[in-house]
């Protein structure tokens, strides 16, 4: 910052130096539009540093450079699949500086009010996102990188769009079923299994290894036998994700319930307080840190569990169904439109999560700030 | 010796057994050829790997070809080694499945992943519905095994008749005791194990020469595994499979499926139909087969 | 300064000696802790008696055993050697019938409870219902002087409220025995002042009694019955003092010759335990 | 080893719980199908030889304990260790995998945390992409990347450690950057008036302050990376590696085959998570251990 | 008893005024907390000049903003109004110049290190070389008299030692200007006399720099050359005592007429910031 050139607008002017001179000397050909995109690119970067103390401003002039040379490349590509040459890759490459140039100025930004802060921390990440996808769409794209392999982004998106109906099936099938029910009886059982081993220390000694050893059950092995017990519909994937999601519980619980502090359970003995009391007014505040911790690991684990387990013998519906059947058809847009849809769910359900454990934590020093 | 990567549809087990004695019994290496097989496993698409460039040539069944083709995967069939296909549906016969017409309202259990084709295609003669109901069947997508049969969770199950057929007189079933529909003698039989190359790379004739000698050696290959069955089995354990016994008598069963290399028009043309009547292909397959190899090889 | 000398030694505290009416029976009891450097004997061959309705003060340098004798009281550290009663019971005993109530020397507030939500929690182990509850936390809450503070939580109070916080959690419980490992440590003079006043009335009134850890000679005579001194390495038992002064104690008691003298013996006890040479 | 001998008897009793329901449930499971047989045997066999039909069907729903024993001791003592036929070969395989991409996984989560606990801009960015990284099925598409890899020349153990490595590094980034962030503010204020420089900071106060987080997480983690290796070697048409071994007996229905494999994957995850809360209670003790 | 009215005030602290040789300058500094319940003032309007050389002594109620006022000296809390310059620079770039030493009210002792590792912690950031942190260790712990307690871990310490070993890791930084809030809190009147002087005695040898929060009326006045007296909600300095007590002090100025007056002085100032009507 102040006043100095910050390393990635320096690399910017490198990259559209080098970019004109390999647009110059390239055969004709090959996407369009690059010429425009590299004079975007030198005067976005140039605009941005001269306004070196309106963050505001450069923030956004940041963000219309990028973005805007985002979008004419990619435009300037369709029709010439896999033709694009080094000015391309140079443009992509400076554009993408220019958005992290664009990240860093907004993260620096301490704004004083509250929706203003809010929005920041959605957009950043959003920012940071849209990046992974223009670089996904413009590389495999530019490169020609066989559909088959990795679809772009857009092709995907228009999958989405073309097959709601049938994305919402399986969203059904797999999330609200198998992993709802399962997530929510796994973490019970691993959070019971925690108390009870705690409460008996014979449970604990004899628990605990072989909990460790329901740990890597592997799924593989689980689904098959839990489709035998429990049929080919959702409660056997229910139950794969129950196995899955258990043991984390387990552990964390486990390190929880020893995190508080002695004088504190010293004071409870002194009130001659019994175990339940104790476990409920000190032991598991102090251990809710460890019990978001594995709420969080679980969340993600557990449509991983579900998706998987619906490989071994399931109804014609649901997202692991359609991804391995979309793959054997080659309908490879199809399965990164159920992976989005996967994705999707489990960001917003972790971040539910994240939003519950700031208000139940909110006296622990990771939250307070340190 | 020139390299050629050839990728299978599944583990290494008889149904594969004459690429397997080829490379065992040298045969390829008497056509200058260092052949790598590489096994295929549960959600490998064979298509997928060709199309990466993780093989030359790859075996896989041409409904799943000639979808992936409409895909835009350009791959060609050089070669046809299973004349017959060897899938069938199984029904215990004390359960509620004895004829075509009992269907409906039932359980019957598919294999995916491109293995699907057949059985919708049947099911769009008959007639019948797949989306479940009373007068549609319920489709489930089937694991590896017969356990579905055993456990009661589906009517009928498919079955190869290399295969899984004897795992279900292995758990117990006797064949008596089964109601056997077998897609080759209803007629409803879409041609099963190929051997397919990209298109594109047909065009260098070096490749194209590598793949009448990669063809023949196979195809010789195969010969010698219909009259040496053992020699055959023991070659698939050599490359990884699992129980001598059953890969020996996979081998005996798929001995019956094979035929001479070349692809029989006829059944290729009754594939492409019920493909296209399904609407799994959108187009009419052009140029998905080249019987050049086969002309020059055998 | 009106330095008056009229007090009377007050009569004996009755039943100091009586074999029923003893809250705290210790004989030859011994301690050791067994570290990583070998063993430390923090307490060895303590005899001590304490009858009901006495207030004793424990006083000694740093690290000579009064924290832990306090803990084995309280059936928080178990004795290695010799026997302890509490109300003729085990220590374990009493302290599952609740017989007492600690105050820590450090204030051991719980993070996530605000100050009154703290002070509730002996509370609402105990199983009082709400009303009761909520009128205890405030007139004890208010007793240390932290009214308003009732909503705020503990790392938004400054060391003296965290512990008069603490302080307020112990009379709240209301237990017939108070253990208090210098509760006042951490308070200004006038507070401390305020404070000891009132829980010379506590105790007056209520007949509680009270074991004190204190740093503070005045304060140990200006409060105790008693007063037991200590000395480090094993920790040990080397004086104990009857004050004799009346129940009734103004703050100006502290400026009475009998009151000087009884500080300076016990300074005397005090220097001789320790090893600085001064 | 004191605590070992401590465990021995509670371990026991409820194995012995264990093995007991287990041939209850053999029972309840291989039951229908039994007498599905035996009715078109036209048998009547007696309650007993009921019983042991149950417990010894060539592929049985639920193998009996002691099918599952035999096929064990079988595959693990009376073949030689490095044959293609040993458990004990096969076990190995995938643990090398899961070792590797644990180790990988491991050192990528807590490079991420401390990232993430010092940059507030990779905090802001990074950290939601992370998660959602996670709620990509990769073990659905496992076969996809091996695929891809394999078509750029990468096979063996390195796509199969990747998997691991993509599973394990989650558990250890979340873990971490909590631990990280635990020490109390009265600590980091010491620090701020010695104005210790933030590599001080990290490893005087922060690291000490987040292994009890970060050892709690990398149980998790190692039995995720095994998880991991398991899957990737399904794929891979590995013919090595307890998934393979699961593979091949899930597609020849030999169940026994399958639970005996799936008893050598729990030995080694006991193994592995035994071994990283050994690693947890030497570090315990070599920081003065106060027990608890 | 032994009192002597001989002492002579001292000549007033050298430099006291002076621009230049000044430590701390705070003008109109105040500070307020955003509570969930609110906010809090803690210091409003403070204005404070301490020179070279200075002890300076804060006392007042608890919870009326000395240790906020240490922190904000300390870089620890930024004021939210007015201004505060350390040796004329920000508190950030005097804290970054390692300019203070800090005691905190509580002991603050890292629990995985042992006690010569605590105090070698402030050592091992400055980069000393393990000879040179050894001997300071030694020395240091010496002085507090912990010698024999190198390698226990803190909760194997009483409160007072943990304290002591936390005086210790401020001493062994030998920073110019020390601030200490509340250090002596947990000792015993022997410890702390012993302390008290040990203090004293490197205050003269070093010329450091002293801010030293205390509750004990006697203590401050026998320490400081200047003693703040500070009154809660909003905290605000209420009165500044010169002492003019010779730099050389016996234990027993304590008992001379000068140091009883200024003791009186002190508790009146204290008194009045109080709410308690006694
Ligand atoms: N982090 C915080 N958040 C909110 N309020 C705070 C915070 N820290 C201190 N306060 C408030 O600021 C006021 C002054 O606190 P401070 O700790 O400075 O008092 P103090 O003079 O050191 O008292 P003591 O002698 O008891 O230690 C108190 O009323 C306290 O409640
Ligand atoms: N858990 C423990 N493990 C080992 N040693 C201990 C433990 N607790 C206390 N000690 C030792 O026992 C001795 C007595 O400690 P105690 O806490 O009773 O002292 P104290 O009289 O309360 O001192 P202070 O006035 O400083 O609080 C000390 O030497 C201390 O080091
Ligand atoms: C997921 C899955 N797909 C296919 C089969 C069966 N199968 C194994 S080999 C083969 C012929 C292909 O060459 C078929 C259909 C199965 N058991 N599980
Ligand atoms: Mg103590
Ligand atoms: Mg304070």
């Amino acid at each position: 910052m102040r006043g100095t050139l910050s390393w990635q607008i320096m690399l910017v002017a490198l990259a559209v130096l080098a970019g004109i001179i390999a647009h110059m000397t390239a055969a004709n050909g090959g996407p369009a539009n690059i010429g425009t995109a590299l004079g975007l690119l030198a005067v976005s970067a140039a605009a941005a540093w001269a306004l070196n103390r309106q963050a505001l401003a450069k923030a956004c002039i940041l963000f219309i450079g990028a973005h805007g040379t985002a979008w004419l490349l990619l435009s300037g590509v369709s029709g010439h699949e896999g033709q694009a040459g080094a000015s391309f890759y140079l443009a992509l490459g400076a554009a993408w500086l220019l958005a992290w140039r664009c990240v860093t100025v907004l993260s620096l930004m301490k704004p004083v009010s509250l929706v203003a802060r809010r929005a920041l921390g959605l957009i950043i990440p959003l920012i940071f996102g849209a990046w992974v996808l223009i670089l996904w769409e413009a590389i495999v794209r530019g490169a020609g990188i066989p559909f088959l392999l990795l679809p772009p982004p857009s092709a995907i998106a228009d999958r989405i769009a073309a097959s709601s109906s049938v994305l919402a099936a399986d969203f059904k099938q797999t999330v609200l079923k198998a992993v709802l029910a399962g997530y929510v009886m796994g973490c019970g059982a691993g959070f019971v299994a925690a108390i009870a081993a705690d409460r008996f220390v014979f449970l604990r000694r004899g628990l605990l290894p072989i909990g460790n050893m329901a740990a890597a059950l592997p799924i593989i092995g689980v689904a098959p036998i839990m489709v035998m017990w429990f049929g080919f519909d959702w409660p056997s994937k229910a139950a794969v994700v129950v196995i899955m999601t258990f043991f984390p519980m387990l552990v964390n619980t486990v390190a929880g319930l020893s995190a508080s502090g002695h004088m504190e359970r010293d004071l409870m003995r002194t009130y001659a307080s019994g175990y339940w009391p104790t476990l409920f007014k000190l032991r598991l505040p102090a251990a809710m840190p460890f019990i978001f911790n594995a709420l969080k690991i679980n969340s993600t684990l557990a449509l991983i569990g579900a998706i998987v387990a619906e490989f071994f013998g399931t109804p014609v519906v649901g997202m692991g169904f359609r991804i391995s059947t979309e793959v054997g058809r080659m309908n490879i847009d199809m399965v990164w439109a159920e992976i989005t849809m996967a994705a999707l769910a489990g960001t917003l359900f972790y971040g539910a999560l994240a939003l519950v454990e700031r208000t139940v934590t909110f006296w622990h020093p990771s939250i307070r700030g340190g | 010796a020139d390299k050629v990567v050839l990728q299978l549809k599944w583990v290494a087990q008889g149904q594969f057994a004459g690429y397997f004695t080829a490379k065992e019994q040298g045969f390829y290496e008497e056509e200058g050829l260092d052949v790598e097989i590489r096994n295929g496993g549960p959600d490998i698409a064979p298509e997928q790997v060709i199309a990466g460039g993780g093989a030359d040539v790859i075996v896989t069944w041409m409904a799943a070809g000639l979808a992936a083709r409409d895909k835009g995967v350009n791959i060609v069939n050089i070669a046809q080694p299973f004349a017959k296909s060897g899938l069938q549906l199984i029904c215990p016969k004390d359960g509620p499945v004895q004829t075509e017409a009992d269907f409906t309202g039932h359980t019957l259990g598919v294999w995916f992943f491109g293995n699907e084709y057949p059985f919708y295609a049947w099911m769009h003669k008959l007639g019948l519905a797949t989306e479940g109901g009373a007068d549609g069947v319920t489709v489930l997508k089937q694991s590896f095994d017969v356990q579905p049969l055993i456990q009661k969770q589906a009517d009928c199950i498919s079955v190869m008749t290399y295969n899984e057929y004897w795992q279900a007189i292995d758990a117990g079933f006797k064949p008596e005791d089964l109601i056997v529909f077998n897609y080759t003698e209803l007629g409803n039989d879409l041609l099963e194990d190929g051997l397919y190359v990209m298109e594109d790379k047909l065009k260098d004739p070096a490749f194209e020469d590598k793949m009448v000698r990669f063809v023949r050696a196979s195809m010789k290959g195969w010969q010698y595994a219909v009259e040496n069955p053992e020699d055959a089995a023991e070659a698939v354990m050599e490359a990884g499979g699992q129980d001598e016994n059953h890969q020996q008598r996979m081998v005996g069963e798929v001995a019956k499926l094979i035929g001479d290399g070349k692809l029989d028009l006829v059944v290729y043309e009754r594939t492409a139909k019920a493909l296209l009547d399904q609407k799994i292909i959108t187009k009419e397959p052009e140029g998905a087969y080249t019987t050049a190899i086969t002309d020059k090889a055998l | 300064m009106d330095v008056s000398a009229s007090y009377k030694p007050a009569p004996a505290i009755p039943a100091c000696d009586g074999r029923l009416a003893n809250v705290v029976e210790a004989n030859r009891l011994g301690l050791t802790f067994q570290t990583n450097d070998g063993p430390v004997q923090a307490l060895s061959n303590v005899d001590l008696t304490i009858g009901k309705g006495e207030f004793v003060s424990f006083i000694g340098p740093s690290g000579c055993g009064k924290t832990t004798l306090l803990r084995v009281i309280a059936d928080l550290e178990k004795p290695t050697a010799g026997t302890i009663t509490i109300n003729g019971m085990t220590p374990e005993q009493a302290r599952q019938k609740r017989a007492y109530g600690y105050v820590f020397q450090a204030a051991a507030l719980l993070p996530w409870r605000t100050i009154a939500d703290n002070v509730a929690l002996p509370l609402e182990i105990m199983g009082l219902a709400r009303q009761e509850r909520a009128e205890r936390i405030a007139r004890t809450l208010e007793l240390v002087n932290l009214a308003g503070f009732e909503k705020k939580y503990p790392w938004q109070l400054s060391g003296g409220m965290q512990q008069r916080a603490s302080i307020a959690r112990a009379l709240a419980f209301d237990a017939d025995l108070l253990l208090m490992d210098e509760p006042f440590g951490a308070l200004d003079e006038i507070v401390r002042d305020h404070l000891n006043q009132q829980l010379l009335e506590l105790w007056a009134r209520t007949n509680k009694t009270i074991c004190f850890v204190t740093h503070s000679i005045p304060e140990a005579v200006y409060l105790s019955s008693r007063i037991v001194v200590m000395s480090p390495r094993p920790g040990r038992v080397t004086d104990v003092i009857e004050t004799n002064l009346p129940r009734e104690r103004p703050l100006d008691i502290r400026e009475t010759p009998e009151f000087l003298s009884l500080a300076a013996r016990v300074r005397e006890g005090l220097k001789a335990g320790h090893s600085y040479e001064d | 080893m004191d605590s070992f001998r401590s465990k021995i008897i509670p371990v026991t009793t409820l194995l012995t719980l264990l093995v007991i329901g287990w041939y209850a449930f053999a029972v309840a499971l291989n039951g229908p199908f039994q007498r599905d047989l035996d009715r078109r045997a036209g048998e009547m066999p007696g309650q007993l030889e009921f019983l042991m039909r149950t417990w010894s069907q060539p592929k049985p729903t639920l193998p009996a304990p002691h099918q599952v024993a035999q096929n064990f001791y079988k595959a693990t003592v009376t073949v030689k260790p490095w044959s293609n036929r040993s458990l004990i070969y096969h076990s190995w395989v995938t643990l090398s995998s899961t070792f590797v991409g644990f180790v990988f996984g491991a050192g990528l989560g807590i490079l991420i945390a401390v990232g993430i606990v010092h940059f507030t801009s990779l905090d802001r960015s990074l950290m939601p992409w992370i998660i959602t990284s996670q709620t990509i099925p990769i073990l659905a598409i496992a076969p996809m990347v091996v695929v891809v890899f394999a078509s750029i020349g990468i096979t063996g153990l390195f796509p199969k450690a990747l998997i691991s490595t993509y599973l394990s590094f989650f558990p250890v980034a979340v873990g971490m950057v909590k631990g990280l962030r635990s020490p109390e503010m009265m600590h980091l204020d010491l620090m701020r008036t010695y104005n210790a420089t933030q590599p001080q900071i990290f490893w005087k106060l922060r690291v000490p302050a987040s292994l009890p987080f970060l050892f709690a997480s990398m149980k998790v983690a190692v039995a995720a990376s095994l998880v991991g290796a398991i899957v990737a070697e399904l794929p891979t048409g590995a013919s090595a590696g307890i998934g393979a071994k699961l593979l091949n007996g899930a597609y020849y229905s030999q169940t026994i085959d399958i639970w005996a494999a799936l008893v050598a994957g729990s030995l080694v995850a006991v193994l592995l998570v035994a071994a990283v809360g050994l690693a947890g209670r030497i570090t315990d003790h070599a920081m003065g251990g106060r027990p608890a």
